[in-house]
């Protein structure tokens, strides 16, 4: 039996390597492994979201994914949405949106907007409060997590 | 950079006259919150770090017969295992935690069972380890055994005649009095205030019912978690959420029997609270662990945990009698309640008690309350505690005897309204309250005054809930730039920094971005109290606003001394220090602060507060909503909230706790609830089958602020963080009996509650 | 003192009637059943008969992964039924990723193929539409972007959401085992709760819809408290086939109401036959509510399961019916 | 004199009276003055000298802060109050 698995990814861009157990979650490698803890932990099931992350160009809640099944995937997670010191558009509709309080939450949803607008640059309010449903928050009652994702939608496609 | 005004979010100014306050600056703390960087409690890390698991009771009640944990201990990887054994014998006390108050063996014996386990999910051991894997295994190799009691889950079972008693010793307590009585009710008191009996005779129109509210959850999305590392020096580090870092320090001196000074408690960023992070769960074992093995421990809770072994808010019976004249003005009213405290003492009644008629002048009125103890986790604080039960009843029996006196529901409340020099039930007068004011936005608002979709319901209701004033410090020094630095101990869970920050920047008529605030560590800021009670930017504000003021006469002094003129001749606005009679003599902050090391040192003010002044706050919800009559599923389709602020500070954040709160009552109001079943054990304990909204649930939620100003606060604040989870509930139920003509008397209003309400 | 009003418990006193004797997702009985996943060895097998070869050799202790998001659920809360020592990640076999729309219009889906490209298929969009119902609730996006349609079989949960579609849809799954491939009509693979006719050293390897041909109509709804992320309270998916303005196939399939998803007789024989009316919808619906056999529970009591069997039993009809072109 | 509110449950200890005037200048020598009128007081609200944790007080409206030192003034109104918890 061996104990750990040496896995290949690429995250945010650059190429990570790092050693796991099966065991091990990618969430848990994220944050106890490669030390990476802006994606959070909120139920450890799927229910929450606060870990979602986007492999190979599709959000997924980290912690169904094991560590060891993200041998060669590209894998982006909340520290590889500004471009350096400059704000994605979504980061910014949302600290100007006042779209968080607590904050525990916003990283998820981060990802999870940007995923949204890649593939849908002008969703409806409908279809941002459905995308956005495996992402819970407890603080905002949604109103202004929608709004500022309606108004990075906006910026978005004005650039 | 400024924050959003969006308009369906609209504040109804009184005093317009402030630079900074009424602003919408983005949060000091916001860009570290978007790009992951900021550090919550799970995120800590430290050299050697152990993890922490915690051995939970699979039982709802049961006396501990033994504890063998060798084999445990024996497990590769495993460091230490501990039990309440390892806690020092101390004799009891009474605790004060801010603004709830505890018996310290309570306490202790919350954190780690010692002969009985008294809920499922009640901790009873703890174990370090190399990692949490191992930890987690190693709980598995902890043998106990129990004798199993019978146990009681309602306040009915528990008040029964010859109910399983949780404690033996507990009497109860009648305000002072020990009845002497063994008893599950810990505590039964009475408000009297006129003559009821006289009231309900000069009654018309008489509506009374019973109603009935389940635990639910705060519900906040980050578990409960601490770290502590007991250095061989004998000071207790501890990095953790917390809505009260200074309650944490205390609690573990009283827990671990040692100097306060000895323990540094630093308050991580705190992924929400609710009420819920103000009670210790996992530091003080993960201190105790952290004793035994001389490394940095971390326990993190999983959800399961959080919902079976933190502090839900109670489930409830509330009986309620009213009574009015037929042109609508009530002669009396009496609300019977009886509330779950969970394992120990301590359910919110009293609160409850306290809120049920805030928003009424009432001639003649009678409260009664019981706190009872149940084998459920002890309740802890969530959102303005006991007063949404309340209002579940006493609202809607007013919406049934507006009908019965065919008045408008918002007609029947103004006709009652409380306003200032009311008497409460409870006794204490009434100062500048703005219960009329949230009434009167009410009915002008668009959404009440338009038409109701065809099937819709519509609904209303307000609710009520105090500001606490309690202890905060502050602390302001001035840089050679001119912009400051201001620390301060509330634990910001909202954006709270930013708004006394904001208070700081008015005083000093600089801008909020020259402020920066920092949430800092219990060695380095004055005592602060709890981030709770709607008192955050109410007090730690007020601190601010104090140790502005102290900045702001050192710098005139100082200019004072630096020019040798006389200080009573200077002024300081906006940031310029002047001279009243000599307009050449002027200085900004900025050259002030340039020269403050040569001419005397720097300028750092303070101030330790305890401020009395303190206003309640009223919100008001208009609901529109639809059922499925097939299934009882309810849609929300518009939602309003009104509220009044006193003063909003920074609306954006003002409304988002409106906003915030309202969509907890709407899941409290829908389908949130520990579902038990027969063996005690919560069935639902995930955020898959414990069903908050999620995004897709929820319409927008407009609000309007309303500003009466608090007389008592400098600015006119008035805390907001909680009344506004008070009315939904009511508010929800009376839109559904205006849809279908069914009362609903029970919560929550699930779809297959709803179905059955419209059968029966 | 008031006088006490009678007490009426709308739930009819769940504590008392709870009986877990099969749950439809899983419930966390066991206290110390923890939320981390214990010690499991990866296997990441290339081909179908490597996969098969370490399943078979595990002796029951492995289990096929394609998307986790039941299994890696189920291995960290301890559910005993779901014991594996091995998971077997089956994302690296080429044809269970494959997608495929064939000459005779039939539609192949791996059962690796996550959900967001089925319902991103086109393929799917033209010809299988009703698939996506299914697909597209299935958890949230996040969870969409990970779980399959074979997962969601082969977990054998009563409440799963795609398994009624895919009896609707006559669907075939071809599942290789060390003895070679064989094919199982789908409503002949759960078995009860969590149990299949799937071997544990079989694997699923595909599902095969076939071509419906003309008039077909197919849908599932489902029954949930909030409007996303929750487990059906009940389900039911459906299918028509309409010529001449006459039922001549309907099928009707219930998930959450049974130990497992039922594929209701009663309902086939009220609708085939019949010309397109909501009186043959309404039969078909009563029957499907006469048919579910299910408990109470957290999600709602049996009394009104049975009631929601009718009422979503005649709302997908209506919509399966319209899609055929028969309204 | 300040003006004493009698809660309910300790009317036991006033014969039924509602209200008491009181002299005294802060909240200690109110309820010991009390405690001559009507006796019972100081053993209901204080534990060795100190208010009970499960009793508060109002002056005036407002829950007292400082506690038996509090200063009372000769048109104040007093009241005992059960403690309460919660917060948010």
């Amino acid at each position: 039996m061996t104990t750990k698995t040496h896995v290949q990814t690429t995250i945010n861009g650059e190429p990570v390597d790092f050693l796991c157990e099966p065991r091990q979650s990618l969430l848990e490698c994220l944050r106890d492994v490669i030390g990476l803890t802006g994606t959070k932990e909120g139920c450890n099931d799927g229910n929450c979201g606060a870990c979602t992350v986007n492999i190979d160009g599709r959000i997924v809640t980290s912690c169904l994914v094991l560590g060891v099944e993200a041998q060669g995937a590209s894998i982006e997670t909340i520290e590889g949405i500004a471009d350096g010191t400059n704000l994605h558009p979504i980061q910014l509709a949302f600290l100007e949106g006042a779209a968080l309080q607590c904050g525990i939450c916003t990283p998820g949803f981060i990802v999870a907007t940007k995923a949204l607008l890649e593939k849908n640059p002008d969703p409806t309010e409908h279809e941002i409060r459905f995308w956005l449903a495996n992402n819970l928050c407890r603080c905002t009652g949604y109103d202004k997590i929608v709004r500022a994702v309606q108004e990075a939608a906006k910026k978005m496609q004005e650039a | 950079m400024t924050t959003k005004d969006y308009d369906r979010n609209v504040v109804l100014s009184t005093q317009n006259d402030f630079k900074v306050v009424g602003t919408r600056p983005v949060r000091h703390d916001g860009v570290d919150k978007v790009t992951g960087r900021a550090i919550y409690g799970a995120d800590y890390d430290a050299s050697g770090l152990l993890h922490g698991k915690i051995l939970r009771s699979p039982h709802a009640h049961a006396k501990i017969l033994s504890i063998d944990t060798s084999k445990a201990e024996a497990l590769d990887g495993v460091q230490a295992v501990v039990t309440a054994a390892d806690f020092p014998e101390t004799a009891d006390k009474t605790m004060e935690l801010g603004e709830d108050e505890t018996k310290l063996r309570d306490l202790r014996g919350n954190i780690l069972a010692k002969d009985k386990v008294l809920y499922v999910g009640h901790a009873i051991a703890g174990v370090a380890a190399s990692n949490p894997h191992v930890a987690e295994e190693a709980l598995s190799l902890i043998e106990i055994k129990y004798e199993v009691l019978p146990s009681v889950m309602t306040t009915d079972e528990a008040m029964a005649d010859g109910a399983p008693i949780l404690h033996e010793d507990q009497t109860t307590e009648e305000l002072g009095n020990d009845s002497g009585i063994v008893s599950n009710v810990a505590k039964h008191f009475q408000h009297i205030k006129g003559d009821v009996a006289e009231g309900f005779k000069q009654a018309e129109v008489i509506v009374e019912r019973e109603y009935n509210t389940v635990t639910v959850h705060q519900g906040y999305i980050a578990p409960h978690n601490g770290t502590a590392f007991w250095s061989a020096d004998g000071r207790l580090h501890i990095w953790c959420e917390t809505q009260g870092s200074f309650v944490v320090r205390d609690s573990l001196a009283d827990l671990l029997d040692i100097p306060v000074s000895m323990i540094r408690v630093t308050p991580t960023e705190i992924g929400g609270g609710f009420g819920g992070k103000i009670p210790i769960y996992v530091e003080p074992v993960a201190a105790l662990l952290s004793k035994k093995t001389g490394t940095p421990v971390k326990i993190v809770m999983s959800r399961k945990e959080t919902f079976e072994g933190s502090g839900p808010t109670p489930g409830s019976k509330i009986k309620i009698k009213v009574g009015a004249t037929s042109d609508g003005k009530i002669t009396a009213a009496h609300a019977w309640m009886a509330m779950e405290a969970g394992a120990y003492a301590g359910s919110p009644v009293g609160a409850a008690a306290q809120c049920v008629f805030a928003a009424y002048d009432l001639e003649n009125g009678l409260i009664d309350g019981f706190d009872v103890v149940v084998n459920k986790p002890k309740t802890a604080a969530y959102r303005a505690p006991g007063s949404p039960n309340a209002a579940f009843g006493f609202e809607q029996a007013l919406n049934e005897l507006a009908e019965k006196l065919g008045m408008d529901p918002i007609d029947l409340r103004l006709k009652n309204v409380a306003t200032e020099g009311t008497r409460r039930v409870d006794g204490p007068v009434f100062q500048r309250i703005g219960a009329k004011e949230v009434l009167e936005a009410m009915r002008e608002h668009p959404h009440y005054q338009s038409e109701k979709k065809s099937g819709s319901g519509r609904g209303v209701a307000i609710g009520f809930w105090f500001n606490i004033g309690f202890d905060s410090a502050c602390n302001i020094a001035l840089n050679k730039d001119g912009t400051v630095n201001l620390t301060e101990g509330s634990t910001d869970i909202g954006g709270s920094r930013t708004s006394i920050a904001m208070q700081a920047a008015e005083v000093l008529g600089i801008s909020a971005e020259d402020v920066r605030p920092s949430v800092v560590d219990t060695d380095t800021v004055g005592f602060t109290a709890v981030t709770g009670g709607s008192r955050t930017t109410f007090a730690t504000g007020w601190a601010a606003y104090e140790a502005a003021q102290d900045v702001k006469k050192q710098c005139i002094e100082r200019a004072a001394s630096i020019w040798d003129v006389n200080a009573e001749n200077l002024q300081m606005e906006d940031g310029v220090i002047s001279s009243k009679s000599d307009s050449e003599l002027k200085m900004t902050l900025k050259e002030l602060g340039a020269q403050l090391s040569d001419t005397g040192g720097g300028i750092t003010g303070r101030a330790s507060v305890k401020p009395r002044g303190v206003g309640g706050s009223f919100c008001g919800n208009i609901v529109d909503l639809s059922i499925d009559e097939e299934t009882g599923k309810i849609t929300i389709e518009r939602f309003t909230a009104i509220q009044d602020a006193g003063k909003a500070i920074h609306p954006s954040y003002v409304e988002g706790q409106m906003q915030g709160g309202s969509a907890q009552g709407i899941g409290w109001a829908l389908n949130e609830e520990y579902f038990m079943n027969d063996e005690g054990r919560m069935t639902n304990s995930s955020l898959l089958d414990y069903r908050m909204p999620t995004a897709l649930d929820l319409p927008m939620i407009d609000t309007v602020i309303v500003e009466v100003a608090n007389p008592g606060h400098p600015f006119g604040v008035r805390g907001v963080g909680e009344a506004n989870i008070v009315p939904p509930t009511p508010a929800i139920a009376n839109a559904v009996y205006d849809s279908s003509g069914n009362r609903i008397t029970q919560l929550p209003m699930s779809p297959v509650a709803i179905l059955e309400a419209f059968k029966s | 003192m008031l006088p006490t009003i009678p007490y009426v418990r709308l739930r009819l006193h769940l504590n008392g009637i709870i009986d877990i004797k099969y749950d439809f997702f899983s419930v966390r009985t066991d206290n110390q059943g923890g939320s981390l996943l214990k010690w499991i060895d990866y296997q990441a097998p290339e081909s179908v008969a490597d996969a098969v070869k370490i399943l078979a050799d595990s002796n029951g202790n492995a289990r096929p992964l394609a998307g986790g998001t039941d299994l890696i659920v189920q291995l960290r809360v301890k559910d005993p039924r779901v014991n594996a020592e091995t998971v077997v990640d089956i994302k690296k076999i080429p044809e269970l990723n494959q997608m495929d729309y064939d000459k005779s219009g039939g539609l192949t889906i791996g059962a690796a193929v996550p959900l967001h490209l089925i319902y991103n298929n086109p393929d799917v969009i033209k010809h299988f539409p009703a698939i996506i119902d299914s697909a597209s609730l299935i958890g949230g996006t996040p969870i969409q972007g990970r779980a399959t349609l074979g997962g969601n079989l082969c977990n054998g949960a009563p409440s799963g959401d795609s398994i009624p579609n895919l009896v609707a849809h006559n669907v075939v799954a071809t599942v290789a085992g060390p003895n070679g491939t064989r094919e199982i009509p789908v409503e002949d693979v759960c078995t009860g709760p969590r149990q299949t006719s799937i071997d544990s050293n079989e694997l699923l390897v595909s599902l095969y819809f076939p071509n419906p041909g003309d008039g077909f109509g197919a849908n599932y709804i489902r029954f949930i408290p909030r409007n996303e992320m929750d487990i059906a309270v009940a389900g039911a998916g459906v299918s028509v086939k309409i010529s001449d303005g006459k039922f001549v196939d309907g099928r009707v399939c219930l998930a959450s109401v049974a130990p497992k998803p039922i594929l209701v007789e009663g309902s086939s024989k009220a609708l085939i036959g019949q010309p397109v009316s909501d009186e043959a919808i309404q039969k078909a619906a009563e029957a499907a509510r006469d048919a579910a056999s299910p408990i109470s529970d957290m999600r709602g009591t049996a009394e009104y399961r049975k009631h929601l069997c009718e009422v979503l039993t005649r709302r997908a009809l209506n919509t399966a019916v319209e899609r055929a072109g028969g309204k | 004199m300040a003006l004493v509110f009698i809660p309910s449950q300790m009317q036991a200890l006033t014969n039924g009276q509602a209200r008491v005037e009181v002299e005294g200048t802060n909240v200690k020598q109110i309820i010991e003055n009390l405690d001559k009128l009507h006796s019972g007081f100081i053993n209901r609200l204080l534990d060795e000298g100190n208010l009970k944790p499960s009793i508060s007080i109002a002056v005036d409206g407002d829950i007292i802060t400082m506690g038996l030192i509090e200063k009372v003034h000769p048109n104040s109104e007093v009241h005992f109050l059960p403690a309460i918890s919660g917060g948010n």
